[in-house]
């Protein structure tokens, strides 16, 4: 086995609760995002167009549409001979086995996995959040700092950063405290959840904290406070670009529409970082003369009768004469009725919406999300 | 369907495409947005449970090689069988003149080196979405010795495609060129099923003879001798080797019906090389009607009964009308198109307005800046 | 996803307690056979042959050398756009997680992988036995017998027929009792653990299983008597070429052994059933001019200046002058320095022995096993 | 190195291996018992994370292609970069006898189209596991406009290599083709190192001025403009492009410390592609002494001094000694073989004798029946 100086470890373990019905028989990394993604393809993408050609996928919750959607690891050019995609669910050894009690466990119980590269740097990331990032320019600020660990931060508005972990820093970049959800912030750097790690270094602290039985086995909770604690130097790496945590159905949807900003942080036509995903195969979307079709996002296998507006349309879609389709994200294979009027929705993957139903979301309430779980199935 | 090769046939390919063709084989053309032309027949053979697969490349096949690649896409990257591109063997550029049994002859190890028994022989200018099994499975039932594939139809066609007459039972009785006086309205797909040894048995003699043309030669001459049957192909069918024909069936693909037809009845897909491109972003400026739009475009202009391949952009103002706009096009603002196929990477600079005919649409060779 | 007419469902989460060190950290399938191949090689390589293209391979223990050799399924053209091969280890899912109880059960809890290609037939092999089989004959005979069940059957001589689980049929092939080792046997027909299930049939047996607090969840000690006391037609087929369950440090070297006979019923060297493996891509073996090779099977990669006789020498092996090594399986990257002798014994991976060193057993003791479990480790 | 473009370029290779190349490049030769010639060099280049590979393909390509494939076996089976075989783009056969400029031209797009900043260029026919991570570092180190590999060696060559001359700085002075008179010890690896604008510099200036020869023209009459340096490789080196060089360089390999120092010393595998035969099975009368053996094969005669691909049967009572027998050759029992290369899928029936001379080895073209 050939020495990889980095290798990523993806966290996309997690039952991604707060989505509701979108999750129960889905991991939250697999949820559908702007017209032809998987959450995950973002983290994926952002670690083949910056060169990590090894990744370990830790995943223990719903893993069957992840497990099939990863495949091979070739839509990311992550089908390598040596590296490439790896699965990795938790496991029996001969002393029995356990489940991931938490993220730092789920890398303490794949160390066997992460030395077998024998890397000098371990990259830690998460499976749900959208943002393009290269994490080369994050190592080479590791390794200029001489870092035990950086974490990429993010400037929020000062009255949000009570909602975000937040990190306090000294002049030069060096993390002092890290709080979790301040009531009063003192700092409005809020953690990505991206995480480097010089390996020999984090390896100690994640057998320190197994060994500990009051631990949660978290990285944010245990393994970063106990570094700190232990004056290891820590390094806050500012990120400017767009980033989003889409733990939520809102956040979610904010994220699609996010896409149609005319001056959209998140570029996905830029040719030097593509987005890969699992390419549906479907022929060239059809948009017929009865449409109307303003500031949307289409993809491949649709065919658009009525008027959409302002939305994002999946792969598959089907949309009747005579509907209205409004501030919505159509997730892949929905059927849309004639005279349908739909909202400031979410619309599940392969619903049906009858004829001349109408999802009209109160002002100022929830986002709609329309289909069952049955339908959300893949 | 383990028992049937599948052999897609470039040589000497019928091509009036013009400009479209000047540097690609007729395979490689782009079609329907996203799509090459080989595409269809390789898809329909794959989909037939069709598993190993001989192109015989003839000429100027290198963006077919691009193309197809190891042919991942179509699951035909395999260790055993799999996708085989046969570039011609070619030592004389006098060989390259021969007619297409030559190459047949040239290949026969590839058919000699596999274990199946049948042999499907096609070319890569049909479009049609089509169930081989049915025809091979036609073909063992009915005893014949070939089967050919045809279409009833009596709409006038714009490509230039043989004919057949086949008598009460639906034994051929006839093959006419394209150019040969006939009224039948069957329209032959230039699809072939025999057994692999009939097929080498036929390559010889007709060698021997001194005969190289494998449709008229080793089949038309050998009529009477063999149970040559008709199989009746019902799906959509473009035969597309001219440039009329190339914009009309283009167009075909306008008619929902028919792209459901083509693309959906049949549940079986077409599969094509994999570009990664983003969903198509639709302006607030944008009008598009009665189109066919690939991913990875930007309109800000208008779109009217047009077909708009991957990564085009249009730019505000523009007006595309009944048009085939091909792959990575850059539309300037307030452009006029209409009647016009652009072919890849062509640049129309602001405000420029080209117009063809419906019979003679203006025709941009690839990567022309206008 | 498109329909497949069948799926085959390969169990590979044995410890393999009986192979002893071998399998202190790799699961029984993965361990090494015949030079160049992994247990597990045989039964994947018989599934492609035969035309199946969808396995879903069920693991729990130590998977991570598994998982890695499974890779992308290509060594067996198992990369495929649709099906190909699939891990599946155990999984969370929103009522919480539970490891696999046993065989049945290990089905059970994957019924949705199964179910997304509808297939009409399963086919449950496991990954740990040693042939060459056309499973496509077998589900000609399943399907012309319209049988629930068809278990491959192999005749056993009669004075070892209590060691197998036992057939007992009917003139027509019919089973109609099984016994798990009879003291008595009444039949010397033995389970080869290969069966063919119409699924529609084998799902209600898997749930009704599911539902039964006191049974073990396992294929041949539950399912199949709660078939046979349903009188369902459960079929025996004959099977008459090489098996051998490799479950024991002795049959693992009798197997290899095997390999050496003149006229072994396991030809490895038919080009028309191929075992794949992952290829180590070793230059080509050099036999020095102090060699003397007789009688063996030996492997790129390979350096031999020594004797060597009836033996198995796997890819990367060194042999120092002046050794002698014979009726040994040695295992990959074996370096053995100068005077060595060696007989009757299996040499773990990556073991080195010095200069000098003697291994003889006694007549009639047991195989020996040299190399800790440390050298053992991948 | 994401910054490294990789060339290996066949367009007039030079060729003295007789029946040996009469239907295969040169960079398909088989060798060393599994390998094809090219590996050596596509490996170094995938061991040195040079992730983009193209193969300037001139004649004779199509067992290249079969052995290349998608470069999945080299990992460049990629979406990104990866491996390109470039076929000629023939218009016409006159081109075919142009120069490699010519080719370079031709293919500048794949220059054009990727990102990297440099390019390591190379030919087919040398043996060697070379770093070339370390070459670019010194060239770049040195602030050269090229850098040259070359080997110092005062041992004869048997292959046709070109020689250079440096002075103390190592800038090198002077390069002499084969035929050159020249005491030098410095023999060109024919891999070269410069900036990628350079090289397409180089290439339009050379053309332009009619001449259209890369070594000759674009690097040697250029030596004064620009600072080329030598570069030593100390690995085991074989220049194989004749027959005698092929026998000696092949047998080099029986030297154990040879056959280490080039497949384990460097820690980088040499890759081909992957054929899943069983292990060599050596019967109870086989002798096999000082030879090197591939899978696939069974051998119950006696082999000395000699190299036996995959899937080569030995009858009883052979004897092979001094020669070189590749892939699937069969042969008879009670055969004796002496200084002989016998090509793939070759016979030689029960008890044939056949000897060549050290020098002149007895020469068996593929399939030949004997």
């Amino acid at each position: 086995m050939k020495r990889k100086e980095i290798v990523a470890m993806l966290l996309a373990g997690g039952e991604g609760k707060r989505l509701g019905p979108l999750t129960s028989n889905l991991a939250k990394p697999a949820v559908h995002f702007g017209g032809k993604y998987r959450i995950i393809d973002f983290p994926l993408s952002n670690c083949t167009n910056s060169g990590i050609d090894t990744v370990g996928v830790l995943t223990q919750y719903q893993p069957l549409v992840l497990n099939s959607y990863l495949g091979i690891g070739s839509p990311w050019d992550l089908d390598r001979n040596e590296g490439g995609v790896a699965v990795l669910p938790p496991y029996v050894r001969q002393d029995g086995g356990e489940w991931y009690k938490g993220t730092a466990n789920a890398i303490y119980q794949n160390i066997g996995f992460v030395e077998r590269y024998q890397p000098e740097y371990v990259l830690v990331i998460s499976g749900d959040h959208i943002y393009k990032m290269d994490y080369d320019l994050l190592l080479d600020f590791h390794k200029k700092e001489q870092a035990d660990a950086t974490i990429a931060v993010l400037e929020v508005p000062w009255d949000e950063a009570s909602r975000f972990g937040i990190m306090n820093t000294d002049e030069g970049n060096r993390i002092t405290s890290f709080v979790e959800k301040p009531a009063e912030p003192k700092s409005n750097l809020a953690s990505m959840g991206v995480y480097i790690f010089t390996w020999e270094v984090l390896k100690r602290y994640l057998e320190e904290d197994e060994a500990n039985p009051a631990s949660s086995n978290d990285f944010g909770k245990d393994i970063i406070p106990a570094m700190l604690g232990d004056e290891r130097r820590i390094m806050a790496y500012p990120f400017q670009d767009y980033w989003k945590d889409v733990g939520t159905i809102k956040s979610l949807w904010e994220a699609n529409m996010d896409l149609l900003e005319a001056d959209s942080q998140l570029n996905l036509n830029d040719r030097s970082w593509r987005i890969y995903s699992v390419n549906p195969n479907q022929p060239a979307q059809y948009v017929a003369a009865s449409a109307h079709v303003r500031n949307c996002l289409i993809n491949e296998g649709c065919l658009v009768q009525g008027e959409v507006e302002h939305s994002v349309l999946s792969y598959g879609v089907r949309i009747g004469e005579g509907s209205r389709i409004k501030d919505s994200f159509l997730m892949p294979n929905v059927k849309i009725g004639r005279n349908v009027v739909i909202e400031k929705a979410i619309v599940g993957e392969g619903a049906v919406v009858e004829d001349g139903a109408v999802y009209r979301s109160e002002e100022g309430a929830d986002i709609q999300l329309i289909g069952t779980s049955d339908m959300l199935d893949n | 369907m383990k028992q049937v090769l599948g052999v897609i046939n470039l040589v000497n390919e019928l091509d009036d495409l013009e400009e479209l063709t000047y540097n690609r084989t007729i395979a490689s053309v782009p079609f329907g947005g996203r799509y090459r032309l080989i595409d269809f027949i390789l898809s329909s053979m794959v989909n037939s449970d069709i598993h190993s697969v001989a192109v015989f490349a003839h000429t100027k096949y290198r963006s077919l090689m691009d193309h197809i690649g190891s042919g991942r896409e179509w699951d035909l990257a395999r260790k055993r069988s799999g996708l085989f591109l046969l570039p011609p063997a070619v030592e004389e550029v006098q060989e390259m003149l021969k007619g297409d049994l030559y190459y047949f002859h040239k290949h026969r190890d590839f058919f000699y080196r596999s274990s199946q028994e049948y042999v499907v022989i096609a070319r890569s200018h049909m479009v049609c979405n089509i169930n081989l099994k049915e025809v091979v499975n036609a073909h063992i039932e009915r005893g014949a010795d070939i089967t050919m594939v045809y279409q009833q139809s009596g709409e006038p066609q714009l490509g230039k495609c043989r004919r057949i007459e086949t008598d009460a039972e639906g034994r051929v009785t006839d093959i006419l060129d394209h150019f040969g006086p006939t009224n039948s309205e069957k329209i032959s797909l230039d699809i072939f099923v025999m057994r692999k040894d009939l097929l080498l048995d036929l390559v010889e003699t007709s060698l021997a003879k001194g005969y190289d043309h494998f449709t008229r030669n080793a089949i038309m001459n050998n009529r009477e001798r063999l149970k040559i049957y008709g199989y009746a192909y019902k799906g959509y069918l473009g035969v597309v080797n001219t440039i009329p024909a190339y914009f009309k069936h283009s167009m075909d693909l306008l008619n929902p019906d028919i792209w459901t037809r083509l693309f959906y009845d049949t549940g079986n897909q077409i599969y094509t090389k994999i570009k990664d491109e983003p969903p198509c972003h639709y302006t607030e400026q944008s009008h598009v009607a009665n189109s066919l739009i690939a991913n990875g475009c930007r309109i800000e202009g208008e779109v009217e009964n047009s077909i708009v391949f991957r990564g085009v952009k249009i730019g505000k103002g523009a007006k595309i009308r009944n048009s085939i706009v091909m792959q990575n096009c850059v539309i300037g603002e307030d452009v006029s198109l209409e009647n016009a196929i652009l072919d890849k990477d062509v640049t129309v600079g602001r405000g420029s307005t080209l117009k063809g005919s419906p019979n003679a649409p203006f025709l941009a060779p690839k990567r022309k800046r206008i």
